[in-house]
């Protein structure tokens, strides 16, 4: 990238994008749960609100509708507020708001008024936090017209799509995954900005796609390694965002390989995995050699339990098979 | 309380180009002209009269699915708000969002939700952002008695409590919500005595009697602008109409008593304030009649434009989901 | 069927199946916005409040989350509630407690209490009733472990299916959708029961198969019989319940036809429709003779005006494009 | 106020067990033999304690992520709840649950939810139960300081009061909402405040006097009984520990100043009790020491028995979705 380079965690990009936007607009602030004094529960924020004052960086009451309802307020009147839900599953508190207001009052307004707001949370499993701690709901948001949806798997994805996200004019989601946090990455010294849209390709390969997102995407990689060592080439490709969905590079992908395998951490039925699949098996269908295969997560809540959680989430185990399954039909 | 002449007029010519469009409005929608669902505010319009020449330029209002008065009050042009019924392109949400959802963002409209209770938790939003640009902006936000049964209206009563937000929080106790009266939806004796819970002053006061709404809007807008905070008004009113028009019990009582209708269509908030100003030597039959004409003129006139305006586009409706039509 | 029949709307016939269950099992009672003193306000409920008193027909204030919540916590207890959410607009809500409390309780506690619960709601646009009276949301909670769907299309599957739905153990979540309360079709004025999880095939043909959904049904069958005419033969599948979705009728049109339309009045992205379209693509690609296709709205909330709520609505003639364009393949 | 001796020991012996039950948890998570997020009431223990000897079999229990103390105080048995926060199939939960979630439906401690807040509606739901199958249970209704100010706390409070439903709303206000000290999270006085909007019954207690929460829940849990309706009791408490193991609060003192904690530290409810029990000479150090060894005991062979307990099979985790597994 022509850039000096440092490795930093997950966390810290996301840290990085956030203070350096608020430092560049005046517009820009924080608001939710315990982002203040206590610097979010996995420190992303620690030390902003000694920076940037408590004006700036908002810890408000248990009320999740009222953050997502203040950033709205804001964001229509010429802030550009970033709200926190602490994690994912408690994005029901506040569903209303998202969706029916902040994604529906530019269209419902005829155009005349932008909402640019961005609201951060946590999904995923794997810290045996349960049913109501650990969900991916990214297909459900999908779902819903008015919302763009970040989905980074890396702290340069991360860093580069929050900045993006913070300056556009249109209400996102940006959704880091608990498991992410403190994995590493190379991120540039230099400012950049990710556009949304651009599908990433993370390993690129010719015998078969693999779309991941989210956690997933290391998983893929590994996964996509030791295939190679059995004489496997497996692209990844990392969508990136959801909202808007880089079709063309999943379809080309396909269209070069034949194959592919759909990943996400998701409950399998109604996963954004079927979205992608869909566009596949109506876009990329002359180019198909083998059966669309998809995973995802048992169609259950998130159990806690160890066993039962590892049982729960996709692993590299069930790539590899689900490769070798699909190059074998 | 001191108020100007032209201001009591300017008042009692709101309630009457309300009550002249929502008239209009109701005779057109039973022509079919009008598609869509129809909250009538008839008989409640002493409360967004008594806003008028108290908010200023800048301020912002949120309001709900019986917004017309509202809007009305608060300047917006009836051509522009008969096209938006009439589902046309140039109409205020050129088509997009009818009559629940009429607003103006630009000069400070900024919402109309039918989902009841929504605007609360919005209204701290234009609240805090008002008082991070530290501008003197108040927000107004309206909501019916039903929506104070809604969860959304503790968190944003609450959340514009603790930050001292500048904004006015407006209920139009009607009584009832849909067929539910607001008697059998809470225990507390008055809707103001939630403010208390916040720690918010609350203050009830006769909705049908506009100089009444004026002066607890002077004062919650005072405070507000000053940086005194929220403040809840609660203005007791009634609809003449049904909850929508076509609920049955406007003609069959099915859930509102012959004699309480009855009673509510005595305390006419534009006869009571007629009265008044008659009695105050500001009104009599050659003005009313006056404004009348005005009025009519007005609304033949708006009714005219919206007929002749063109329909939206289906095709672009993608336009006005994002920024920017990528991703639609 | 073999009793005799009757033709009734699918309003009085919703009526019908909750007059019954209310006669035949005390436990049974409603709550919900406006269905006593008002009867519902598509008057399905008229009536009832007379029949069976205000204790089992509850008129309850503005609060949907307490109305699911009420409804949850004396199904756990002993009772069947059907709790009434005036539109499906307004399950955001009460979203968290759907889908976080009572979709997940029986998982949660390890198997040991039912939540035997059922959640009625009107769905779809075509009322000009705009972007917050008009939506489609069944993929989202199809996504949702734990709830059952029922989407019935006829006045006979609306009450055999709400029968089962009230006597099951589970939540279900019962889509009326608007546009067909005023519909007629025949019912036995016997009891009958309709299974979840069993299709129905509501036309049989040879050269495509359309599934299809709610107030779609009665628009592919008419396109069918157009298509008819000009010699296409086309089998229309209703599946009748999204969880569980009975995926080998199916598959076994697909496997018969080679080729499939699949309609939802949802947004497109992430409909039920993409579910559909991935089991197949999975399950029945070798069968296939041409691409998926998929119709559904665009993606934007419902707009108001009659031109462009007109337009959003899927349609006959998309219907009949669709299968012309995949039998051209 | 009558209380047996009998009663006073039980209620001393409980708040020990839970203090020695979460001690013992602190200590297996440190060395990593617990997963998961585990929240701690220690500090807290008058409040379960006081309920005590007031609810009766066939009430009703719903609780919250902070629940160990209830749920012993509510009879559970410890093995169970030591092979749940294992993930154990033994466990209350079959490993499905975990801390935040243990409960006992069979014995009518139907739920603990962790979305703050959700506990409420829920609660209505099983007083209405009880109110319209004629019995006379009551549903008891945990809660923490941060739970009043969600939506939720409204609604479930507000309908609640209007229907009457046997209902006692039990908040353990322990000042703090994670790191949100409750004084900047509302502006009224006192939590109980708030049962005002709703009608109902509120009161503030000491909630580390353990004989004032239990006077409190003995005429709030009456009144329910006799169809009263809903009470609101505030219990002023603290916890000792951080929110969750591992909040860096617990020794940083990132949003609890150390005065504060120390003079908190000081009000420990089991020492009070202790005082007060040895004063009226229930209690002695003899009791005291066969109280803390039975304890022990009991501690020792619970953690045994979750050891030695199987692992759920994965495979079966689709049973629990629904009643069977159509449609999984
Ligand atoms: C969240 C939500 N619940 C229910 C409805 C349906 N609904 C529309 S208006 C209304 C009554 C509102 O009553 P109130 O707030 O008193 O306002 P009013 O109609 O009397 O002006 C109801 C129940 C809705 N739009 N949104
Ligand atoms: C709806 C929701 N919002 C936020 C959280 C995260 N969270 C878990 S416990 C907690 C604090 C709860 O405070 P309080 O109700 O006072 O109970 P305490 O933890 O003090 O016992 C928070 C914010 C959550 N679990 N659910
Ligand atoms: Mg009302
Ligand atoms: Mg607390």
């Amino acid at each position: 990238m022509g850039y000096d380079m440092k490795e930093i965690t997950m966390r810290d990009a996301i840290r990085e994008a956030l203070w350096e936007e608020m430092e560049r607009d005046p517009n820009v602030f924080l608001i939710g749960e315990d982002i203040g004094t206590l610097g979010n529960i996995f420190g992303i924020t620690t030390n902003f609100i000694k920076k940037f004052g408590k004006e700036r960086v908002r810890d408000t009451p248990l009320s999740e509708s009222a953050i997502i309802g203040c950033a709205i307020g804001a964001a229509m009147t010429g802030m550009r507020p970033v709200a926190e839900i602490m994690y994912m599953d408690f994005m029901g508190c506040c569903f209303d708001t998202i969706c029916n207001q902040a994604a529906k009052i530019r269209f419902m307004s005829g155009g005349k008024v932008s909402v640019p707001m961005v609201i951060r949370t946590n999904c995923g499993a794997g810290f045996q936090a349960a049913a109501q701690h650990s969900q991916s709901w990214e297909a459900i948001f999908m779902h819903v017209p008015g919302i763009k949806i970040a989905i980074p798997s890396t702290p340069y994805d991360a860093k580069g799509l929050l900045k993006t996200a913070i300056r556009g004019d249109d209400p996102v989601l940006f959704l880091e995954h608990k498991m992410l946090y403190f994995t590493k990455g190379f991120i540039p010294d230099e400012e950049y900005l990710i556009p949304f849209g651009k599908a990433d390709v993370k390993r690129e390969g010719k015998d078969v796609t693999i779309v991941a997102t989210l956690a997933v995407i290391p998983k893929a990689i590994r996964a996509a390694d030791i295939l190679a060592k059995e004489g496997i080439d497996a692209e990844v490709i990392d969508p990136r965002t959801l909202v808007p969905l880089d079709k063309q590079t999943i379809i080309n992908s396909v269209k070069k390989t034949g194959r592919v395998v759909i990943v996400t951490e998701e409950n399998k039925r109604g996963a954004s995995s079927a979205e992608i699949a869909s566009i596949i098996a109506e876009e990329a269908w002359n180019w198909l050699k083998a059966p669309i295969k998809r995973i995802g997560a048992p169609n259950t809540p998130v159990p806690f339990s160890p066993p039962l959680e590892n049982y729960y989430i996709p692993n590299e185990e069930k790539i590899i098979n689900a490769v070798k399954e699909i190059l074998s039909t | 309380m001191e108020i100007t002449v032209e201001d009591l007029l300017d008042k009692y010519k709101t309630m009457v180009k309300i009550r002249r469009f929502e008239e209009k409005v109701s005779e057109l929608f039973a022509k079919g002209k009008i598609p869509g669902f129809l909250h009538l505010s008839i008989g409640q319009e002493a409360v967004p009269a008594g806003m008028r020449n108290v908010v200023k330029k800048g301020d912002y209002l949120i309001s709900t699915h019986r917004a017309h008065g509202h809007m009305i009050a608060w300047g917006l042009d009836l051509s522009k708000m008969f096209a938006e019924l009439f589902g046309k392109e140039t109409g205020y949400n050129r088509g997009r969002g009818g009559s629940m959802h009429i607003c103006d963002p630009n000069s400070g409209a900024l919402f109309a939700s039918a989902i009841v209770g929504a605007g609360t938790v919005i209204a701290t939003g234009s609240g805090l952002s008002a008082k991070l640009r530290k501008t003197d902006q108040v927000t107004i936000c309206f909501m019916g008695d039903g929506a104070t049964e809604e969860g959304t209206f503790h968190e944003g009563l609450n959340l514009a409590a603790i930050w001292k937000l500048p904004v006015v929080f407006v209920v139009e106790n009607n009584m009832y919500a849909i067929s539910m009266c607001v008697k059998n939806a809470m225990l507390c004796e008055k809707i103001s005595d939630r403010a208390k819970a916040y720690g918010m002053p609350g203050i009830t006061v006769d909705g049908n009697d506009v100089l009444a709404v004026h002066k607890a809007f002077k004062d919650a807008v005072k405070r507000a602008r000053d940086g005194g905070g929220p403040t809840l008004i609660e203005c007791l009113t009634y609809r003449h109409h049904g909850h929508w028009e076509g609920d049955p019990d406007y003609t069959a009582e099915v859930y509102r008593k012959r004699e309480e209708v009855q009673e509510w269509l005595k305390r006419d908030p534009i006869k009571i304030f007629e009265i008044k100003l008659k009695e105050m030597g500001v009104l009599n039959q050659q003005i009313i009649e006056k404004i009348e004409k005005e009025i009519q003129v007005e609304i033949e006139e708006a009714v005219k434009y919206a007929e002749r305006s063109p329909l939206p586009d289906p095709e672009k409706i993608i336009e006005d989901v994002f920024s920017t039509t990528d991703g639609v």
